[in-house]
């Protein structure tokens, strides 16, 4: 049933009674024509690309736990296409053009709210760095430009600008096209526009082996049973590299903890995202009125979804350090997600091992940004058996000749 | 209907001390002990917030953290702190109390129609609409809607929250009977046991309930664990709460001090969580009236601060802990008519009126509770107490990745043993009584149980939400979530319990789901068929109540916030007249002078005409000493070091072993045994371990030390072409060639001078030791007058060595950039023997054409720093950016250095300079723009 | 906050510490072909429990090998690197 | 361009003492020092006859080696020519610690503050990370005694001196 205005209305007066599942709960087939594995964002966005572009709807996401439930749950909603590299620009850009007709593409209210991103500069150096990254996103037709002390400081009011601030605002990289995203209404979206099209989204499906014949993927071994296909995408994030190892295939993917923040809920206080070079921390204010605040990684290499101590007080005295006035806040919550971090800090995408199998993984700090392409892409592969333009310079292979995409070390920030 | 305050019961409370309060535009009355939340309940209006979303009347519920409705934002002696729990919030004379979310108070609330729209938003309604025109014409005012307090941008708490580390032997968190008991029988085994409280005393439940221990008073067994604790080297700390269980059973605790709070890491050998539990609600129709409170919560307030409930007040339980809960307020004078949800009940206490197979079916009223029907039957009341069990405390015990099994014996889900590093005692483990508890407590430290003539161990009618039941039946009362929403999540599908949760926010309020986790869950089950194991519990996660982000933060802030290192001369820099910056990780003088920028001009020209001073004693100092030094310098560096002379010096190249240049800077070798790396200012600490990396890994450690000596010494170097005749002004000599190196001594100390010139002219690094460092400035300074020189900044500096077309690593390189784009390609085509990064240097990338290079560019006005270099022809894209720029005050002409592709075959060629929109035109030149054979060395 | 034992140093807390690199990856030496150096540079193991991992503990400036499970977080041992 | 932090607060001068209620923090003037690698032993018996090598928080004397790593020692009271003597490295570093020494009633929760290093297991080096940096701590009797590379002399100053009013004299 569509969701509008009118449907919940006309639900309204018959006690809401009148909705369907969201998606279906399939139980699996014997075969599929295309595999996912992994119900997060990137999964169930391929599903649907599958369907909606190319037609083939004898698909199945295989999701071990909940959909939505690993780092597509975990993040701190941030949409943004400030890169440095064209490649990158032209990935990121791509998922926030389709981000931005999502909603209605979806017939989901995935309140996209382009609030615009300061990334925020404290010395000279700084200023200058902001500078190269804001004219690299020009030449790439992307919304960045260099922002002054002053009109920085209007976005944010409440920063620290006191004589005894660690950190003076001196202007930094604005993308007005920026903002963020209720990250469950991506996946939920996704997730009810696949299975309405025949989708198979299957829960508590665990896949722990990968069948291979004479070169070729041939199915997956499930604790549902297993399941035939030629055409596997793996979108499982952390679990990858496991996964990619079964079939030979070695990965340059470290897991670490990344963990995120969330305040109680109080009146609107901040209209903007916002990243200090300085601190090294980044956060948002929710619709429901929590501050979301994100910063560095635990680096200790972990596949537990949990982060240490030292982080969050390095996170949060960044946070004051920032904005003073927050110390009236209480943490409401704090959660961690399971990264996986590629040397150049960008995704992996592309055939790798027995025909037939591709990956959508790497994405780092920085997946849900990218939901849409990531999905996009890995449709397209699993469609046509070759790379689209955009993904073919993440291929696993630009690590034997050297053509890395290395943002941090291009753009001198790490992203 | 306003409160009563009883008048002598009490214990908690100073009645000679009386307090007044304002919360919201009624005045409130208390005493010194008493909480916002009894002052309110003793004195108070009834309604006294507002509910989250449908504005709902609410009053007061709880007694701790599980208390969802009486939030404020509280101001006191002119400071404001948002979100406050009336339970958790001491009274204090003066202090203002602000409903949250409700304007202009919680009585007259200005948004209450929109209860009348609740058909139309249930639970996730606005994943369904809110799409036309795009979501930024509705979020505006749906933001100002939500969100509960509101910060005060004037109020800045300070950062002066101390992080203390701590060990001990044994922590038992959770000082109620069983806590106590623990605590106890380990202290009298002389283990140092440190005993942490939420509350602001021990006992927990034993404070209203009371009880007797070994033959006497509770409190005295409560003061015999304090005195056990603090003679065994322990420590008790009240007010704390434990919020996050961390890796390596680290646990965190907020202390609440008088003066400041103390965030706790403590690090125990053992973990005994003995933190109760939690009293759960009824669900009949119209649960949110104010005047519905839970059973335990009224009984707290009774005894602690003699606020009563009501005047006729209900009881709806299935349990027998109910029953001293009647009899506390029969005893008062106020009517009291128990309704038991069981067939066969205990003894009515005198004065109660027990009824048995009773179900609560509906509260009634407006604004406040009239009544309640039970069965079928209307009973008038002005106060419900509702008891429907008790939830364990198990948030630690599962923060630490313990399991829970339900137990329909308990009717609780507990703590499976062994799947958390912490033992799970008392209510937390579903032992429910005292003396349960206690022998619990005391076996589980290994000690006898105490005895109690209070042996019962609770049991009581299962309760659950009726999901046939019509009305309005709250599950969340923060986050206005209804069990008609369960049954609406259950139909789309989102049945799993943490679907349920995102998609409801069922739990997800500031009351951390503590009275709604249960009930959500068991609707759920019963919406899906299941039984509540197989529907499953959410994952706890920290904080396990909010914890202020002040106290987390700590003391890191300002002048503790990233601290940079200082010059031993700053304050004779100041006194010059220096201006400050940051520069990789050192604050150093950037120019001398008010204006900024033009003693930057004025600098850098006196350094090319007389001579000029500045201070380089950040420039790392890495003594490598030892036979195998040379080898270790060779593997480690892109350059031969092997083959330098004593008494002279190198410049050179360290890489990553991806090829990439990592940092540059001059070798020493003032003897055979002994180098010294001067690495760059900001990498000193990077450069140290990067070289200890193959010493260790790869050399003979004992052959070859590595010491950083950078902090010993003051360096400063005197550059320009009248540099020799400041040093003889000095009573410095010396005839050094150019990269030589000399140590000698000046007066009574040991001065090394080194002739390298990071400025293009003559120049020479006098370094001596730390101590002597002001009597070299005084004297230099002294000697400066004569020929007509002055002390320059790090800014002019950087002019000089861009017009030299010397690179600064991460200014002038990016994270891509080998030595042979810089035009350093010697060593790559000749060296065979193995050294850090050489494999990297010959990848496809490495080899490609298109490498970004270092040039330099002429142009008719200053290019900006950060500036791309694109063609001027065909389509725009970047070919490189500008990585220095500056106007050159000895060539009269802004001069600029580029990475730029294919840069070195481009000599002479015109591009484009792309910067926010515009284009300028450029020639590609040599790097180095000044003194290209370099005779002024 | 973990507790990590540096072989010198004894236990200390987990900010001494450094990530380093996965242990028993010996450098190939002598030209090894752009796969090989590129599975030395880049190429991890990542287990999903038991790890051979080679840290630094910083205020002394130790590099050593310390056995752990990236799952639970047990520090299992830890040896010096001669 | 805008002008940045002014950085104002100042390090403790040689010999001088800052107190508050329960806590003493005074800098010792700097005694002749030299870093010292490879043969300990040799070294110390060269340079420093019958100096102990002390760890973590360990009582040492004036003239004392104070263990930095497996195969590194500051030696305190004592100092050399530079360079490799046979079996051992050294470079001269009088100046390169500032020592605060810290004395009073509650020096265990100020030292708490600073590090999570259980300061009784007697660890056998002295360095660790205090209030963020690297730095060394060794003890004389009741006296705490941290060591700071000069450059974050002042910083360690600006931080011990935390919340109770300190008076310098």
């Amino acid at each position: 049933m569509k969701y509008s205005a009118v449907t919940l209305a006309r639900e309204a007066v018959r006690g809401q009674r009148g909705w369907r599942p969201a998606w279906v709960k399939a139980k699996p087939k014997d075969a599929y024509d295309a595999i996912i594995v992994g119900g997060g964002g990137h999964g169930l966005a391929t599903a649907y690309c599958l369907a909606k572009t190319h037609g083939l709807t004898r698909v199945a996401v295989l999701e071990k736990g909940w959909i939505g439930g690993g780092n597509t749950g975990r993040n701190t909603t941030v949409i943004r296409s400030n890169y440095f590299y064209p490649e990158s620009v032209a990935l990121y850009d791509l998922a926030l053009r389709l981000y931005e007709g999502l909603s209605k593409e979806l017939n989901y209210n995935i309140m996209l709210s382009q609030r615009g991103m300061l990334i925020a500069a404290h010395t000279p150096a700084q200023m200058e760095i902001c500078n190269r990254i804001a004219n690299a996103m020009q030449l790439n037709g992307v919304d960045g430009r260099l922002m002054e002390a002053e009109e920085a400081a209007a976005k944010v009011p409440l920063a620290n600008q006191g004589a005894q601030a660690r950190y003076k605002l001196m202007g930094g990289i604005w993308q007005g096209r920026a903002g963020v995203a209720r990250h469950d209404a991506v996946a939920w979206g996704y997730a009810r526009a696949a299975s309405a099209l025949g989708v198979d989204i299957i829960e508590g499906c665990e896949v722990s082996d990968i069948r291979v014949e004479a070169g070729r993927v041939t199915g997956v071994e499930t604790d549902l049973g297993p399941i035939r296909t030629n055409r596997l995408g793996l979108a499982a994030a952390g679990a990858t590299p496991g996964l990619a190892a079964k079939v030979g295939v070695r990965l340059p993917i470290h897991t670490y903890a990344l963990q995120a923040f969330v305040s109680e809920p109080i009146k609107p206080i901040l209209n903007t995202v916002l990243l200090y070079l300085g601190t090294g921390t980044y956060l948002s204010q929710s619709d429901k009125g929590e501050l979301v605040i994100g910063g560095g990684l635990d680096r200790v290499p972990t596949h537990g979804q949990k982060g240490n101590l030292p982080a969050q007080e390095e996170v949060l005295s960044g946070l004051l350090e920032m904005f003073p006035s927050f110390g009236q806040l209480k943490l409401l919550r704090q959660w961690g997600g399971v990264v996986d971090v590629v040397p150049d800090s960008s995704p992996i995408l592309g055939p790798a091992g027995p025909d037939g199998l591709y990956l959508n993984c790497g994405w780092g700090t920085g997946g849900f940004k990218a939901i849409p392409a990531g999905g996009t892409l890995l449709a397209h592969m699993l469609a046509t058996g070759a790379h689209h333009p955009i993904s073919k310079p993440f291929d696993l292979d630009r690590f034997r000749t050297g053509r890395l995409i290395d943002e941090a070390a291009g753009s001198g920030i790490a992203h | 209907m306003s409160g009563w305050r009883h008048p002598d019961l009490g214990t908690e409370i100073d009645r000679s001390k009386p307090l007044t309060a304002k919360v919201d535009w009624t005045k409130i009355h208390g005493f010194h002990g008493d909480t916002l939340a009894s002052a309110l309940l003793a004195s108070g209006p009834r309604t006294i917030a507002r509910s989250f979303k449908y504005h709902r009347p609410r009053g007061l519920y709880g007694m701790g953290a599980e208390e969802p409705n009486a939030l404020f934002d509280i101001t006191r002696d002119g400071t404001t702190i948002p979100n406050e729990r009336a339970t958790l919030t001491p009274l204090t004379d003066g202090l203002k109390a602000r409903a949250v979310n409700a304007s202009p108070t919680a009585e007259r609330d200005r948004a209450r129609w929109l209860d009348l729209l609740h058909r139309a938003i249930p639970a996730g309604f606005y994943y369904k609409t809110f799409m036309a025109g795009g979501w930024h014409l509705y979020e505006p005012r749906i933001r100002a809607m939500a969100g509960l307090g509101r910060l005060d941008p004037n109020t800045n708490p300070p950062a002066d929250t101390p992080a203390r580390s701590a060990t001990c032997d044994l922590l038992v968190i959770g000082a109620g009977p069983a806590g106590l008991a623990a605590a106890k029988a380990a202290a009298e085994q002389e283990r140092a046991v440190w005993l942490i409280e939420d509350g602001t005393s021990l006992g927990g439940a034993l404070r209203w309930r009371g009880g007797e221990i070994d033959g006497a008073d509770w409190t005295d067994f409560a003061r015999a664990t304090e005195t056990a604790i603090l003679n065994s080297d322990g420590r008790i700390l009240t007010n704390t709460t434990a919020w996050g269980a961390f890796d390596h059973s680290l646990i965190a605790a907020w202390q609440r001090g008088p003066d400041h709070d103390v965030h706790w890491r403590i690090r125990p050998a053992d973990t005994i969580l003995a933190t109760g539990a939690v009293e759960r609600p009824l669900w009949p129709a119209q649960n949110d009236l104010p005047g519905v409170m839970s059973a335990e919560a009224a009984h707290h307030y009774l005894t602690l601060y003699g606020a009563v409930a009501g005047r006729r007040i209900l009881i709806a339980t299935g349990s027998d802990a109910s029953y001293a809960t009647a009899a506390a307020f029969a005893a008062t004078g106020a009517k009291v008519t128990l309704a038991d949800a069981r067939d066969a009940t205990p003894a009515a206490p005198d004065g109660v009126r027990v009824l048995s197979r009773q179900t609560l079916r509906a509260v009634h009223g407006k604004t406040e509770t009239w009544g309640a029907t039970l069965n079928d039957q209307f009973h008038s009341a002005d106060a419900v107490l509702v008891s429907g069990g008790f939830t364990p405390s198990v948030h630690l015990h599962c923060q630490s990745g313990g399991k829970l099994d339900w137990n329909a014996e308990k009717d609780a889900l507990v703590p499976r043993p062994g799947t958390s590093h912490m033992k799970v005692i008392g209510a937390a483990n579903g032992t429910f009584g005292l003396g349960p508890a206690l022998a619990e407590g005391a076996t589980a430290a290994g000690g006898l149980a105490p005895d109690t003539p209070d042996g019962t161990n609770w049991r009581w009618h299962p309760a659950r939400p009726d999901i046939d039941a019509s009305g309005r039946i709250w599950i969340d009362l923060q986050n206005d979530v209804t069990l008609k929403d369960v049954k609406l999540a259950a139909r789309e599908g989102f049945t799993s319990v943490e679907h349920l949760k995102r998609y409801t926010t069922l739990g997800m309020a500031t009351d951390q789901g503590r009275t709604s986790n249960f009930p959500g869950l068991a609707a759920m089950a019963d919406a899906t068929r299941r039984s509540i194991p197989e529907t499953g519990t959410t994952t706890f996660r920290p904080p396990v109540r909010p914890v202020p982000l002040s106290v987390i933060a700590g003391r890191r802030r300002g002048d503790l916030f990233n601290p940079l290192k200082r010059l031993p001369l700053e304050d004779a820099h100041r006194a010059q007249g220096a201006v400050f910056r940051e520069y990789g990780g050192w604050l150093r003088p950037s120019a001398y002078g008010k204006d900024e920028a033009a003693a930057i001009q004025a600098e850098a020209e006196a350094a090319r005409d007389t001579v000029a001073i500045y201070d380089a004693s950040p420039l790392g100092k890495l003594d490598i000493i030892g036979p195998g030094a040379p080898a270790l310098l060779d593997f480690a560096f892109y350059n031969r070091l092997s083959t330098l002379k004593p008494g002279r010096a190198r410049y050179a190249f360290l890489l990553r072993e991806s090829g990439i240049v990592f940092d540059d800077g001059v070798v020493l070798r003032p003897s055979e045994n002994r180098f010294i790396v001067s690495a760059s200012s900001s990498h000193v600490d990077a450069v140290r371990l990067l070289l200890e990396d193959p010493r260790q890994g790869r050399f003979d450690p004992s052959q070859v030390a590595i010491h950083d000596v950078t902090q010993a010494w003051t360096t400063l170097t005197v550059t320009g072409p009248r540099a020799p005749e400041l040093l003889a002004a000095v009573g410095i000599d010396v005839d050094l060639p150019h990269m030589g190196v000399a140590e000698t001594t000046w007066g009574d100390a040991p001065l090394r001078i080194a002739r390298i010139s990071f400025t293009g002219d003559r120049s020479y690094e006098l370094s001596v030791p730390l101590r002597q460092g002001p009597t070299l400035h005084t004297r230099l300074d002294v000697a400066l007058g004569a020929v007509d020189g002055r002390w320059i900044g790090l800014e002019a500096v950087m002019i000089l060595r861009a017009e030299k077309g010397y690179i600064v690593i991460g200014k002038d390189t990016d994270g891509l950039t080998m030595p042979h784009d810089l035009g350093w390609g010697g060593p790559r085509d000749t060296r065979e023997d193995e050294y850090l990064g050489k494999s990297s240097l010959f990848t496809e990338a490495a080899m490609a054409a298109d490498r970004r290079q270092l040039v330099g560019l002429s142009t008719t006005n200053v290019v900006s720093t950060g500036a791309h270099l694109v063609p001027l022809d065909g389509p725009r894209r970047s070919l490189g950016f500008v990585t220095s720029s500056y106007q050159s005050p000895n060539l009269r002409r802004p001069i600029a250095l580029a990475l730029l592709e294919g840069g070195a075959a481009m000599q002479g060629a015109e591009i484009g300079v792309f910067h926010n929109g515009a284009v300028q035109r450029a020639r590609v030149t040599k790097a180095c723009a000044f003194d290209p054979e370099g005779e002024r060395l | 906050m973990q507790t990590f034992p540096c072989p010198f140093c004894g236990p200390r807390d987990e900010t001494e510490f450094h990530f380093a690199v996965e242990a028993d990856h010996p450098r190939p030496e002598n030209t090894p072909s752009d796969v090989e150096w590129a599975a030395y540079l880049y190429t991890v193991d990542a287990p999903q429990g038991p790890a051979r991992e080679i840290w630094l503990h910083i205020p002394c400036g130790e590099y050593f090998v310390m056995s752990r499970n990236t799952r639970t977080r047990d520090v299992t041992g830890s040896e010096a690197l001669r | 361009m805008m002008k940045e932090r002014d950085w104002t607060d100042g390090a403790l001068a040689e010999d001088e003492t800052m107190s508050a209620a329960s806590l003493a923090i005074h800098r010792a003037p700097a005694a002749p020092s030299c870093m010292i690698s490879g043969d300990l032993e040799a070294a110390i018996a060269a340079l420093a006859p019958g100096a102990r090598s002390i760890g973590l928080f360990q009582d040492r004397p004036p003239i004392a080696a104070i263990r930095i790593a497996r195969d590194r020692t500051l030696l305190v009271g004592a100092t050399g020519e530079p360079g490799w003597q046979g079996g051992y490295a050294i470079s001269p570093a009088t100046g390169l610690y500032t020592c605060f020494q810290i004395s009073g009633a509650n020096i265990m929760d100020a030292l708490a503050e600073g590090t999570g290093a259980d300061l009784a297991a007697s660890s056998p080096a002295a360095s660790l990370q205090f209030a963020g940096i690297t730095c060394l701590l060794t003890r004389q009797g009741k006296m705490a005694e941290l060591w700071v590379e000069s450059a974050m002399a002042t910083y360690i100053t600006t931080w011990l001196a935390g919340r109770d009013p300190m008076k310098r004299a």
